[in-house]
């Protein structure tokens, strides 16, 4: 297969990521499956937004948020954010160890927020918002905890590669993988955002 | 590391854990047919109900049951699938790629979608198939009782997973692995189609998942989304359906346009006409697919101002579609036309689809659609652009593309008969069903009463129907018999693209070299300007394949367990079918499998035959 | 028979000085990208938790730093401003595409409000 | 231009003359707005057939011209394209389109305009039962609900209306969505439970036109069929005002029999059938009961039909909400004389 060419296996490409055609295809099909969850993301905020005054006598938005709470775990991720490109930016100067320790630390931060969200679920379902109270409730919990999801998904994720490929440095195979798990992590990060102003800032103040 | 050579193996093994775009390919070809003949027995059921007034063949409950399974099937289970077995087998031979770009996943999908199709029929013998019609608009699906709406929101579920994932394949597939030479310019129409296609897929099948989601939650887990009661709305499910639904039928006629493109360019032997504006048709097709769903749901209270916009841009897509079928009719235009089976089913569908196109557009219009909308006359409208456009363009590309996928011709007589049996019973059957939508009669009815003036066009329609049926065994003979026709199977209709350059059937390996393509229809260029051989786009050398693997299989089992678990409410199930997913998911993220080579040697061996 | 690249291999030797330099320039880059969302972040929060400027102006505000954010993001961190992105640029802007028209209608066509 | 299938150039559709029930069909329009939607069909109808015969003229041509014949193995011109040709088969569809987007937009306002009418210029206000009639139509698995909120009446399965007056109906549904439809009157909207839809119609010429539901809401959604029923003004104002507020002597009974019927009513049926505005609205009101055309929305209105329906609904009519009355709850006599009773409850002749 022509896929390889001009690659010596010994010297460090530019961007190791997209060195291999099974690289390149990664990457891209990876950016093409971020475009689809961008329309399901869609498809919840709408929905949330569709039902967020439906609070059927159940408590709403306003009653509940705690907003620097939700300050907290915004900047959380965002830091987050910025450790994974750190990580990157390691891959492409192959200093693996800086690549797995930054990594470690999103995951790290990414536990955090974890750790905040299900507090602050706890929080809300003590104060009488259950998963069936309205039409706002459930809509809130899903979309929220979509995003969860996802977050768990992505440390699970970036944690099995860090096990993985403790020991084995950079090579061809795990270099487009971890690219494509900080592409996620960074959509995570880009739907949050979303979902604080959203959510929480019009939930409190629009 | 990789092996030197591929392990030899059993068939059946080869089978199931095959990530070779053709075997999968051919794999979604048979279970499509297969689901075509359940989802046609199911329409015939239901004609036969029709097919009397206050007849009672079928109870009002179970004819609900087999009027959605019947709109599921076809549409999910049948049609997509058929289409996906063609592209498939196709595309990567005529980009004259080796491979698709991901050929795990590509066999993921394939068994996501055989598994929640089997899932979605499993509902049969569990006491009651979903009943709330192919759209489940809730609350009639929301609170149907029993599990049937169950199964739907799983079984889809499932296979449309399997769907999106194919879709995200096609597109990295068609966009980084073309031949040298083979610019986007250059790519066959069925080609850009698929592109197009899966671009429509990548962008409509998640607000299906999100709605599939919500459904499942407030059915299973008490969510109130669709709970009025609880502040819910049931318009949402409306919009999420068909922000999907309107999509999915361009997704199911665009690869049905690419398919008459090749196939009528071929038997005009002409190149096709307006090359660039079929491709530019396609897109804008594509792109004004997302911006018309709601023409679904004039009648549900928008108000007049978003019935006007939404119709006016429905109308507007038929401005694209004219584009085409002009395009068709102008590559005839002077050309040879040889009327071979494959051709007489493009031909056939020039004037079916336009007819079904035009009532397309007769719905558009809004404040007549309050008259026409959920009547026969949608049936009618629908049955002819799908079976008129893709239907018969899956039975083109049968007899078209057949001797390469399958290495043998199908025999003509019986195709022709097959084909004015099909095409006199489809007219029949649907074209006196526009009137009786007009004269009264509301679609997903169980029956309709004596005196109403509408028993002898519902009997006509029902003789068409049967008369379809007829024809569909003679397809399925006719598949049988001519297995022994396996001369001149290479390039029988003195193809243009590049899936003729390749030997019958296709090695695995697709192409024992890269061919360099220098011309939109690159073979035929070859053939008449050249010497008749594709050129070679790199020197022989050893040809790097992916392995097998079973773990498709076990992640798809691991869902539909999961699947079983959240219908029946027993969790340590769902749970346990999770971790077969992800565990099957964890041992492919960890054990690193790079392939095989095939040495050029074997490669040699492989063409000296020839 | 030739020789196939192993791409299991540790891959060696490190960036050239040329690349050194940019991955440099880039961190700075990433840095300053950071600090700026912390404080978009921190105005739109500061907006809304502070009763200082009025909601009608807030609401729009705040939806438009959001999408400030996003496309620093986009641009930026995950690196959609760079050669050879034409493709993701296509898809994502196909899916925000798709994705405002879903969430305009959901919020507008629900039959409670006629338009 | 009243009948459809006259325009088509298909010779054979002409056997279908005298198919098609009147007052049912959306091709024998029997009021305006049912009228201008056929309009709107037949101006759509036209320019699809002028597509129609353009693309078979083009298509027929080319088949005959250039089918290949024996021998012949000429290889064609590889023509390109034709820049004329594609401006043309653009051009033209978009025209052909707008004389259809224009009245279309310009009627679907005019559909949507269901306000009560305004005052006169004296300063006049229009005066609900004469003027216009306000409806709410609630639709129920399987059975309709008229209510009349102005003229305080509450009636079941049939609609009565005025002719020549503009109806303005509300469009609620209790359980799933239904939808509502009078074919030769006017096209549907949907019953949509938590939304209010309306729409508006008139019915120049007296007569009863059949109604349906279209959205599939269950088993038995084929039977959910209704009646609008036109009369002139007077009589439809002698109807409500016995409906609105029935004279004793039409809910007392006559007769032994009846008063014997009317207590098996009230202690079987009243919990779910009113009569006047006395009971419950489970299910439809019973106050003019002997006059409709039917049982049950479908069933030819005879005391067997009626015995059989109270005996055993859920075979005639699957999945409704009507418990079965076998022979334990209610005798053959009290069956009886509950029908004997139920006949009398009549408000026109
Ligand atoms: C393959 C599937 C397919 C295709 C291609 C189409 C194509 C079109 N459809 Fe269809 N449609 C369905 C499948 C499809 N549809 C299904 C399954 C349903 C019902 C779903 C359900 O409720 O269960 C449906 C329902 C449906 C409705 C809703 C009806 C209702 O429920 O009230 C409407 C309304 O606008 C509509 C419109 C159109 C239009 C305008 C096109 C256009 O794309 C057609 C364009 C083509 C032409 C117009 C012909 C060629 C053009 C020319 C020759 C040029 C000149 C033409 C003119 C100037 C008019 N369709
Ligand atoms: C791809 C899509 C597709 C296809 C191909 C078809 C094909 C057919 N459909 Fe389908 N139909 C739908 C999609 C499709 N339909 C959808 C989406 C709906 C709406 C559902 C809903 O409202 O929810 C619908 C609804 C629908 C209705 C309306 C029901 C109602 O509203 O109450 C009717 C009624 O006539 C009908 C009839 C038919 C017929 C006769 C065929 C025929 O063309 C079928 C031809 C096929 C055969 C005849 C095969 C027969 C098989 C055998 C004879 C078995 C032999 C077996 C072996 C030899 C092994 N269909
Ligand atoms: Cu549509």
């Amino acid at each position: 297969m022509a896929t390889n060419e001009a690659v010596d296996q010994h010297t460090l490409p530019p961007n190791p990521e997209k060195a291999t055609l099974e690289g390149r295809n990664k990457y891209l099909g990876f950016w093409f499956f971020l475009g689809g969850e961008t329309v399901l993301f869609a498809s919840l905020f709408g929905t949330y937004l569709g039902l967020r005054n439906s609070t059927a006598g159940g408590p709403g938005g306003a009653d509940l948020f705690h907003l620097d709470l939700v300050f907290i775990m915004t900047m959380i991720l965002l830091t987050s954010s910025l450790t994974s490109v750190f990580a990157i930016i390691n891959m492409r100067r192959n200093n693996y160890k800086g690549l797995l320790m930054w990594m470690w630390a999103t995951v790290l931060l990414g536990l955090t927020f974890l750790g905040f969200e299900v507090y602050e679920f706890y929080e809300y379902y003590h104060q009488g918002l259950g998963f069936t109270t309205s039409a706002f409730a459930s809509s809130f919990y899903t979309l929220v905890g979509t995003h969860g999801a996802h977050v768990t998904f992505g440390v699970l994720w970036i944690i099995t590669l860090l096990v993985r490929y403790r020991k084995t440095g950079l090579t061809l195979t795990n270099a487009p993988k971890f690219y494509t798990a900080v592409l996620y992590w960074h959509f995570i990060d880009v739907v949050w955002v979303f979902i604080f102003t959203v959510v929480y800032l019009l939930g409190i103040g629009g | 590391m990789s092996n030197a050579k591929a392990q030899p193996k059993s068939v059946l093994w080869d089978w199931l854990t095959t990530v070779d775009h053709k075997k999968i390919g051919i794999m979604y070809m048979v279970a499509g047919l297969f689901f075509f003949a359940l989802g046609g027995l199911e329409a015939i059921l239901m004609r036969i109900q029709l097919m009397f007034p206050e007849f009672s063949f079928l109870g009002y409950q179970t004819y609900n049951e087999v009027l959605t399974m019947h709109g599921t099937t076809m549409i999910f289970l049948a049609a997509m699938p058929l289409l996906f077995g063609f592209m498939n087998f196709i595309v990567p031979l005529q980009i004259g790629a080796r491979d698709v770009a991901f050929p795990f996943l590509n066999s993921l999908g394939f068994w996501l979608f055989l598994f929640g199709g089997l899932l979605l029929n499993v509902s049969w013998f569990t006491g009651g198939a979903p009943d709330a019609a192919w759209t489940a608009y809730v609350p009639l699906s929301s609170d149907s009782p029993g599990h049937g709406v169950d199964y739907y929101v799983l079984g889809l579920q499932v296979s449309g997973a399997g769907t999106l994932i194919g879709g995200i394949n096609f597109l990295v597939t068609i966009i980084n692995m073309r031949a040298p030479g083979m610019s986007m310019m250059r790519m066959p129409l069925f080609t850009w189609s698929t592109f197009v296609t899966s671009m429509l897929i990548l962008f409509a099948f998640p607000a299906l998942t999100i709605g599939l989601l919500l459904l499942m939650l407030d059915r299973i887990f008490g969510g109130a989304f669709f709970d009025v009661a609880a502040g819910g709305n049931v318009v949402i499910w409306q919009h999420l359906f068909w922000i999907f639904g309107h999509p999915e039928v361009y997704i199911l006629i665009l690869p049905a346009f690419g398919m008459f493109s090749e196939i009528i360019a071929t038997f005009a032997k002409k190149r096709l006409f307006g090359y660039s504006a079929m491709v530019f048709a396609t897109l804008i097709i594509g792109f004004l697919g997302f911006m018309v769903w709601a023409h679904h749901m004039f009648t549900v209270g928008m108000g007049p101002v978003a019935n006007a916009i939404f119709a006016v841009a429905t109308m507007a897509i038929a401005v694209p579609t004219g584009i085409k079928i002009f395009n068709w009719l102008l590559t005839l235009w002077g050309g040879r036309i040889k009327f071979t089976v494959a051709n007489l089913f493009a031909l056939a569908f020039i004037p079916s689809f336009t007819m079904g196109g035009v009532t397309g557009v007769m719905l558009a219009t809004s404040a007549a659609n309050y008259q026409f909308h959920d009547t026969y006359f949608v049936v009618a409208h629908f049955h002819y652009v799908i079976i008129g456009g893709v239907v018969f363009g899956i039975f083109a590309g049968m007899f078209y593309w057949w001797p390469k996928m399958f290495g043998y011709r199908l025999d003509e007589t019986l195709g022709k008969i097959f084909f004015w049996l099909f095409l006199i019973g489809f007219h029949l059957t649907f074209f006196v069903q526009h009137f009786l939508g007009l004269m009264g009669m509301p679609r997903r009815v169980a029956s309709f009463l004596d005196g109403q003036g509408l028993n002898e066009m519902n009997l006509i329609s029902t003789i068409g129907a049967f008369m379809m049926g007829v024809a569909f065994i003679i397809l399925v003979i006719t598949l049988i018999v001519s297995r022994k026709n396996t001369d001149n199977v290479d390039d029988p209709w003195d193809g243009r693209t590049l899936e003729w350059a390749t030997p019958s059937p296709v090695p695995e390996y697709n192409f024992a070299q890269t061919p360099l393509v220098r011309e939109l229809d690159a073979l035929w260029h070859e053939k008449y300007e050249g010497d008749g051989k594709m050129k070679a786009a790199e020197p022989l050398d050893d040809i790097h394949m992916p392995n097998g693997s079973i773990l498709p299989i076990f992640i798809s089992l691991g869902l539909t367990v999961a699947s079983f678990g959240l219908i029946y409410s027993t969790h340590v199930i769902t749970v346990i079918g999770l971790l077969i997913t992800f565990g099957a998911m964890f041992v492919r993220s960890i054990k690193e499998d790079h392939g095989y080579h095939i040495p050029v040697s074997e490669i040699k061996r492989g063409k000296g035959e020839r | 028979m030739s020789t196939h690249l192993d791409p299991s291999a540790p891959l060696q030797g490190s960036a050239s000085k040329a690349t050194e330099r940019k991955l440099k320039q880039e961190a700075r880059t990433q840095v300053v990208s950071y600090v700026f969302m912390i404080f978009i972040t921190s105005t739109a929060f500061l907006t809304i938790a502070t009763d200082i400027i009025p909601s009608s102006f807030g609401i729009p505000f705040i939806l438009l730093l959001a999408g400030v954010q996003v496309v620093m993001q986009l641009y930026f961190f995950m690196h959609m401003k760079d050669k050879g992105t034409g493709w993701v640029n296509a898809m994502i802007w196909s899916g925000m595409f798709v994705a405002a028209i879903t969430v305009a209608t959901l919020m507008l066509l629900l039959g409670i409000n006629k338009y | 231009m009243k009948h459809l299938w006259r325009l088509l150039p298909f010779s054979f559709i002409l056997l279908l003359a005298g198919c098609g029930v009147e007052n049912l069909s959306a091709l024998d329009p029997q009021g305006p707005v049912a009228d201008m939607q056929l309009s709107l069909i037949q101006l759509s109808l036209y320019i699809m057939i002028l597509v129609i015969v353009v693309v078979f003229a083009v298509y027929l041509f080319v088949l005959i011209k250039f089918r290949e014949r024996p021998g012949d193995t000429h290889i064609p011109k590889q023509v390109h394209g034709n820049r004329t040709l594609e401006f043309i088969w653009t051009t033209i569809p978009i025209l052909l389109l707008l004389m259809l987007a224009v009245p279309n937009v310009m009627d679907t306002f005019t559909l949507a305009e269901t306000s009560i009418p305004e005052a006169d210029e004296d300063g006049v206000e229009p005066v609900p039962g004469e003027d216009y009639v306000t409806i709410r139509a609630t639709a129920h698995q399987f059975w309709w609900e008229f209510e009349y909120p102005e003229l305080e009446i509450n009636a079941g399965q049939e609609m009565y209306i005025p002719t020549d007056t503009r109806i303005i109906v509300e469009l609620e549904a209790s359980d799933v969505i239904h939808s509502f439809w009078i074919p030769a009157l006017v096209g549907k909207q949907d019953n949509v439970p938590g939304i209010t839809n309306d729409l508006w119609f008139e019915a120049p010429e007296e007569g009863v036109f059949f109604g349906k539901c279209t959205e599939i809401c269950g088993p038995s959604h084929w039977l959910m069929d209704f009646k609008v029923i036109a009369v002139d003004q007077s009589t439809f104002t002698t109807w409500a005002d016995t409906m609105a507020a029935p004279p004793a002597e039409f809910t007392e009974p006559q007769g032994e029999v009846a008063v014997e019927g009317r207590q098996i009513f009230e202690a079987n049926c009243i919990a779910c059938h009113a009569i006047g505005d006395e009971g419950g609205a489970v299910g439809p009101n019973f106050t003019n009961y002997a006059d409709r055309e039917v049982v049950a929305g479908f069933l030819e209105h005879t005391d067997e039909n009626l015995r059989e329906w109270i005996r055993d609904p859920q075979s005639l009519k699957p999945g409704n909400e009507m418990p079965a009355f076998d022979e334990s709850t209610l005798s053959e006599e009290e069956l009886d004389s509950l029908i004997e009773y139920i006949d009398t409850l009549q408000i026109l002749e």
